[in-house]
This record gives C-alpha cells, sequence and structure tokens, in this order.
C-alpha cells in the first residue's frame, strides 16, 4: 500500500484504460453495425444493376430524391420500406414460436463474427492502443467457425416451423449443404495455422507483411478450397440449390415476408459479407497495403492514425472484390444439381482439404525441422 | 474499479440460471424441437461458463461440436421422423425409480459436502496459473501441447472410435440399402 | 472467487435434470438428449475442478467426453433411425421386445 | 477488459436486432385475416398432402458423418496450433489419426453412404 496521496494511482490507471475499452468498443461497434446493416440495401442494388450491365439492360432506375436518380440506388430502400410496411403472413399450421425465432438465429452469429475480425491495424489515441477489432478473443478462427455453424439452426428453424413442403425440403437441402461443405472450410484454413503458428487474425494479418507472404501465395490450395467453400457457405450461386426458383419457390423462407423477410436478408448479405472479409484478411494480407509494409506506411503517411484508416479502407476494398465476386459467378455460372454439389463436397474438397494440410505438415517439417 | 469486481460472481449466478433453466425445460418440453432448441441453448450458456473459467478452447469447441454439431444431428433426425409433440401424462414414479433419484441425490450431498471439505484451497505450487497459462501461449497452446505430450495415447484412441462410429452408423442406416446389393451379387431376385 | 463447490453444486443438478429425463422421458431422441445434459453435467466438473487445481488436464478430458458423445449421438441416433423403419415408433412403451 | 463482454453485448445487440425486425410486423403493418391467404404456399395448388412426407435418410448420414469428421478437424486444429514445438513427433502422431480416419472415409464411400440418388 504505502502512501498514496488519497488516490490509489493503479486504480486510477486501471480505471482509465477500461473507460478507454468501454468507450472505444462503443464507438467501434456502433460504426461497424451501422456499416453493417447498410450492406444489405447496397449489395442489392449492385446486385441489380451488374447483371443489367452483364446483360446490356438498364436494371431499377426510377426511383430518385427530387431530379436525382442516383442511378436507382434509392430503389433498395424503397424496397425496404415496403417490406417493413408489408402484412405479415404467418401461414396457418406454422409453429408459432419458431416461426418468429428463426430470423433471430440467423442475424445474430453473422453480427457475432463480423466483430471478429481485424479490420486495420493499432490506433493510437492519446497514447491508448485501440486495437480496430471489437472483439479479439483467444481462439481466433476457431470462435468464428463455432459461431457460424449455429447459423443452420436459423435455416432449419425456418423450413420446419413454416409447415410447407416447399420450405421444409429447402431448409433440410440448406442445411446439409452448409454443414457438408463446413468441414472443407475448416480444413482449408489449417495449413494458415500451420504456416502463421497463430489461430489469432490480427497475429496472422501482421505475419503477411510482405506481398509474398500472403496467404494466397503461402497457401494457394487453400485459397481455392475457401472460396468454393464460400459460395456453398452461403447458399449462393452456383450452390444455390436450397432456393432453386425453378424447383423449390424460395428455399426455407418461402412462407416469410414483411420485415421477417428482410432479416433473412440481412443475415445472408452480413455472412457474405464476413466470408469476404475473413478470404481477404487470411489470403489476401487483410489491411496490408501491398508492397508496402505497415512500419513504411506509417513513415509515409506520418501518423499511425491515418495508417490505419488506409488500413481499413484496404481491407474494404480486398473485401469489395469478393463480394463482386460473388455476383459475377452468380451471373456465369449454371446451378449445380443437389448429388452433384454433394458430392463435390464429399469426395472431392473433403479428400483435397486433407491432402492439403498434410502436404502443408509434410513441406513445413522438412523445411523447419532439420 | 470496485464495482467490477463483482462482475464474475454475478455472471455465474446470471449464467447458472439460465443453465438450470434451460435444462429443466429439455426434459420438460412436450415437442422435442423445443427440447433441442433449449438444449443448444443450455450448451451455449455452459460454453459461456467455460469461458469465464479461462478455458477458452473448451469453450469454443463446445459451441462448435456440441451446439453446432450434436444437436444439428438430433434436430435432422426430429424432422425426419416427424415426431409429433408428445403428451406428457402425469409422471408416475415406480419405486425404483424414486430409488435412482433419491439415490443420486443423497450421492451428491455426500460427494459434495465431502469435497466441499477438502477442496484445495489455493493453487497447487507448481503448476499453470491463469496467468501463466496466458504467458506460455494461450489456452489453446497449453491444452495442445499437454495434449499430444500426455494423452498421446488416448488421442489415438479417439481416432479408433471415431472410426468405429462411422462403421457403425454407416452399418446401421444403410441396411437395406446394402442387403439389396448383396443378393443383387449372389444372382438372386432383388425382391 | 466463486468456491469450486457451486459449480459442483450446479453441474449435480443439471445431471439431475438429465437423469430424470431418461427415466420419465418415454421419447427414445428425448433420452438420447437428456443423455447429452448428463455428459455435460460432467464437463461442467472437469472445467471447473481444471480451473481449481490451475491444470489443463480437466479441459482434455472434456474434449474426449465431447469426442465420445459425439460418437455417442450418432450411433445412437442411427440406431433410432433403425428402430423407427422396423416398427414405427420411437415411444420406449412400444418397444419392450426385450422384456418379453 | 474481459474479451468476452463484448461479445456477450454484440451477442445481445444481434439477438435484439433479430428480434425487432421479428417482431416490426406485428406493430406496423395492417391484419387483414383471410383464410386463403393464410394457407401454405403451393404455387397456387391446394394442399394436398401435409408438409412433411418422408426425408431422405441421406441427410442424416451427412449430418452424422458431418459431426464426425467435424471433430478430426478440431483436433487437428489443436495440433496445428502446436506444430513447430511438436515437431516430428506430432506430424507422426497425426498422420496416424489422419490414417486410422482415412480408412473410415474410404469405407463410407465403398459402402456408397455418400452416394445421392
Amino acid at each position: 500500500m504505502g502512501t498514496n496521496f488519497g488516490i490509489d494511482l493503479t486504480s486510477l490507471l486501471q480505471w482509465n484504460q477500461f473507460t478507454v475499452d468501454l468507450v472505444s468498443f462503443v464507438v467501434k461497434f456502433a460504426i461497424l453495425a451501422g456499416g453493417l446493416l447498410q450492406i444489405p440495401p447496397v449489395m442489392v442494388w449492385v446486385e441489380r444493376r451488374v447483371p443489367a450491365l452483364m446483360q446490356r439492360r438498364r436494371g431499377p432506375n426510377r426511383v430518385g430524391l427530387f431530379k436525382w436518380r442516383l442511378y436507382g440506388l434509392l430503389q433498395s430502400l424503397a424496397d425496404t420500406i415496403k417490406l417493413i410496411f408489408k402484412e405479415e403472413v404467418v401461414p396457418d399450421g406454422a409453429h408459432k414460436v419458431f416461426y418468429h425465432l428463426a430470423p433471430v438465429f440467423c442475424v445474430f452469429p453473422a453480427f457475432l463474427i463480423a466483430c471478429a475480425i481485424p479490420y486495420g491495424p493499432d490506433l493510437n489515441i492519446f497514447g491508448y492502443t485501440i486495437p480496430l477489432s471489437v472483439v479479439r478473443v483467444d481462439v481466433g478462427f476457431l470462435f468464428i467457425f463455432a459461431i457460424s455453424s449455429l447459423a443452420v439452426y436459423g435455416v432449419s428453424l425456418a423450413g420446419w416451423a413454416s409447415n410447407n413442403k416447399y420450405s421444409l425440403m429447402g431448409s433440410l437441402r440448406a442445411s446439409a449443404q452448409m454443414i457438408s461443405y463446413e468441414i472443407p472450410l475448416g480444413m482449408s484454413l489449417l495449413p494458415i495455422v500451420l504456416i502463421y503458428g497463430t489461430l489469432d487474425l490480427g497475429k496472422i494479418v501482421e505475419a503477411q507483411s510482405s506481398f509474398f507472404k500472403w496467404g494466397a501465395f503461402t497457401a494457394p490450395f487453400s485459397l481455392l478450397i475457401f472460396v468454393i467453400c464460400m459460395f456453398a457457405e452461403t447458399n449462393r450461386a452456383p450452390f444455390d440449390l436450397a432456393e432453386g426458383e425453378s424447383e423449390l419457390v424460395a428455399g426455407f423462407h418461402t412462407e416469410y415476408n414483411s420485415a421477417k423477410f428482410a432479416a433473412f436478408f440481412l443475415g445472408e448479405y452480413v455472412s457474405m459479407f464476413v466470408l469476404s472479409a475473413l478470404a481477404s484478411t487470411v489470403f489476401f494480407g487483410g489491411w496490408q497495403v501491398p508492397f508496402v509494409p505497415y512500419e513504411s506506411l506509417v513513415a509515409m503517411l506520418g501518423s499511425p492514425n491515418i495508417a490505419a484508416i488506409v488500413g481499413v479502407l484496404m481491407l474494404l476494398l480486398k473485401s469489395m472484390f469478393f463480394m463482386w465476386l460473388y455476383i459475377w459467378v452468380r451471373w456465369t455460372l449454371p446451378r449445380f444439381r443437389y448429388d452433384q454439389l454433394m458430392s463435390l463436397g464429399w469426395k472431392f474438397m473433403l479428400p483435397i482439404g486433407l491432402a492439403n494440410v498434410v502436404g502443408t505438415a509434410v513441406v513445413l517439417a522438412v523445411l523447419r525441422f532439420k | 474499479m470496485e464495482v467490477f469486481y463483482f462482475v464474475p460472481e454475478v455472471l455465474f449466478y446470471i449464467l447458472s440460471g439460465l443453465i438450470l433453466l434451460s435444462s429443466v425445460m429439455v426434459v420438460s418440453a412436450r415437442n422435442p424441437v423445443t427440447s433441442a432448441i433449449f438444449l443448444v441453448l443450455d450448451l451455449f450458456f455452459v460454453a459461456a461458463l467455460y469461458a469465464k473459467l479461462d478455458a477458452h478452447f473448451t469453450a469454443a469447441i463446445q459451441v462448435l461440436v456440441y451446439a453446432g454439431a450434436i444437436v444439428v444431428l438430433f434436430v435432422f433426425v426430429i424432422m425426419l421422423l416427424n415426431l409429433k409433440p408428445e403428451a406428457l401424462r402425469g409422471v408416475r414414479f415406480s419405486v425404483g425409480e424414486a430409488a435412482v433419484l433419491l439415490i443420486t441425490l443423497v450421492g451428491f450431498a455426500i460427494i459434495g459436502s465431502e469435497l466441499a471439505r477438502t477442496a484445495p484451497e489455493a493453487v497447487i505450487p507448481g503448476n499453470l496459473g491463469a496467468g501463466a497459462i496466458e504467458l506460455a501461449g494461450g489456452n489453446t497452446f497449453v491444452v495442445a501441447m499437454r495434449m499430444f505430450t500426455s494423452y498421446l495415447w488416448p488421442f489415438e484412441m479417439a481416432s479408433i472410435l471415431i472410426l468405429l462410429a462411422i462403421v457403425a452408423c454407416v452399418m446401421v442406416a444403410k441396411k437395406d440399402k446394402v442387403l439389396g446389393a448383396a443378393h443383387h451379387f449372389r444372382g438372386g431376385s432383388p425382391e | 472467487m466463486i468456491p469450486v463447490e457451486n459449480y459442483f453444486l450446479l453441474a449435480s443438478f443439471v445431471f439431475l435434470c438429465g437423469l430424470s429425463g431418461v427415466m420419465f422421458r418415454r421419447n427414445l431422441i428425448m433420452v438420447l438428449m437428456s443423455i447429452e445434459l448428463m455428459l455435460n453435467a460432467v464437463n461442467i466438473v472437469f472445467v471447473a475442478a481444471s480451473r481449481q487445481l490451475a491444470q489443463v488436464d480437466g479441459q482434455i478430458m472434456v474434449l474426449f467426453v465431447i469426442t465420445v458423445a459425439a460418437c455417442e449421438a450418432a450411433v445412437g441416433l442411427a440406431m433410432v433411425i433403425a428402430l423407427f423403419r422396423r416398427y414405427g415408433t420411437v415411444n420406449t412403451e412400444f418397444l419392450r421386445l426385450l422384456r418379453g | 477488459m474481459n474479451p468476452y463482454i463484448p461479445v456477450i453485448v454484440v451477442l445481445i445487440f444481434g439477438v435484439v436486432l433479430g428480434c425487432i425486425l421479428s417482431g416490426l410486423a406485428y406493430f406496423i403493418g395492417p391484419k387483414r385475416y383471410l383464410k386463403e391467404k393464410m394457407d401454405p404456399y403451393e404455387c397456387g395448388v391446394p394442399k394436398v398432402t401435409g408438409a412433411a412426407e418422408k426425408m431422405s435418410v441421406k441427410f442424416y448420414l451427412t449430418a452424422i458423418l458431418f459431426i464426425l469428421f467435424d471433430i478430426e478437424t478440431v483436433f487437428l486444429y489443436l495440433w496445428a496450433r502446436s506444430f513447430d514445438q511438436l515437431g516430428w513427433l506430432g506430424l507422426v502422431e497425426v498422420a496416424v489419426f489422419v490414417m486410422i480416419l482415412v480408412v473410415g472415409y474410404i469405407y463410407v464411400v465403398r459402402r456408397g453412404a455418400l452416394e445421392w440418388d
């Protein structure tokens, strides 16, 4: 104890650290959540304009504010408002509780995973270091996998509670597909753990400091497997069997409308973004600017805070590439058949993923252990 | 800061309450799907308890494998069999059942009081405390090192157990199909 | 600090829940779920003890328990499916071949 | 600050957001009950059978195999984290582990449990 002049210095310091943590968490999370909520409207707009561009049509361009049309960007806003004010039709035989609960199960995992991604290098404000990820847990990858595996319940509950055979079929298909591709997805990131020796996403990004240390170069097969599984995990084309319009109406959310339908959209697009950001983080150096190591970036820009902002923009740019890839693939490749999808997952991706792990481990062992 | 010293305690009681509530719901819900969802919640809260106890890896595995895989299987089977809510009749205690419950209760009470008397108060010297585990490279790393040195044999046995489970499941669930195929090979008619 | 006995108390309550589920539910799937509950109660004890003794061995045990639980659930449910196909029910009151 | 406090807060936020979206229509939308409107959607044709038909056992087999391989992946993650420190010993241990499971995988493939027909 000793003399402390009436003020316990350690306690004060802890208080300050705690306050900084708390305030920075609230601010970071508010910004992140606000940003994530913007993703579905913007992506819906992109998803209408890009195919229009590809197919030489105009796409939505009517809705505007006064005389500004904004290339139809406000169409999404109009759609959102419409969805919110729609009447909710709950089918008669639906299970009342789970029908309303299913969208919740679809939304919260996506938000929770989005918080675990490191969006940029540390900020430095008033001498306090603020990491730019909302949640930084010891187990990194495993946290992300664990939470994303909970998303299956949203899908299967939605289908089961709707009391509609299309919904049930779609939900069974979707959940079987999601769990089948979860294993190759998990295995594809094992070589990354082997190479960088950590599960912490922040440390993995720091390890990819130079261009040729990016995961895409050190583990190219992992990248391939990851991208394919990414499409399957989010039920996107060419693996959108769950909502194959021609056979299952709309899959597990056939019976959903109004704001609940919007909730499914939100969950889907946010998890698309999260997987894109994860792919950029793991394989494309995250917030690292290509060819410019972090130290020289800070030296060039003069302040770590500006470097952090550049880093965030860099990560968003890289994720946008993957988001665009989603749309590009959707309008390029035809849909798979369900048996093809499953045998691709189990008979091709799983062995390849395992071989990739074993191969990487052997090569690393030869290189590292004399 | 003093206020926050109570947070772990409060958190423990909240989590315990939630765990108990969902456990009771699991065994008492009429609809199997309701039970399964409460089982997920139960497992999730237990994972939170593990995280609170600094067992980060175990917490992640609990959610990943237990809540995210095993219960999914239960949900699939319930949907597959299209189980209807079951009428819960008034619970009848037979003498044997009551005895089993009573013996378990008394057994726990005895063991619990014994533990309360003999529980080691402090950390045993020479072992890893929470801070030391952090210094040694985090919970996951320490678990991994321990697993692959001291628990090598159980680890390999686990793979044999999984192998056996795979074989058993495929044999039990795909029985009819394979029998038909065997008929076919012997030249017998598939009827 | 929470005394470790509180964790044991919690675990024993969860275990008792599971046990009564095994004893009083007539649906085989419910019985299997109750068994998962009991295994889970054991895991709580392992992790709490691991914390108390400051060793990670308890957590490794949990890992093995989870492995066993997964195999048990997989094989158990495979048998439930086989029973359902054979007898059209999963209710233990109707499945009493062994009781003669 | 304990890293799990943010997790709890984000979790609560996600659940509340989901509940708001889920409950919004109940408060804002119009409510006009019509018997036909509440029927399950079957592309305009009256409902013939209930939703739950016989589902293929394939889905269930997939889920079983998923669990078992999921556990394998978990063990592999544990090994990957301590790969450098374990050295050749760890590699050999895991090679045996994977080999045993590959036997199971080959059995599953040969038995045709992964065929969707």
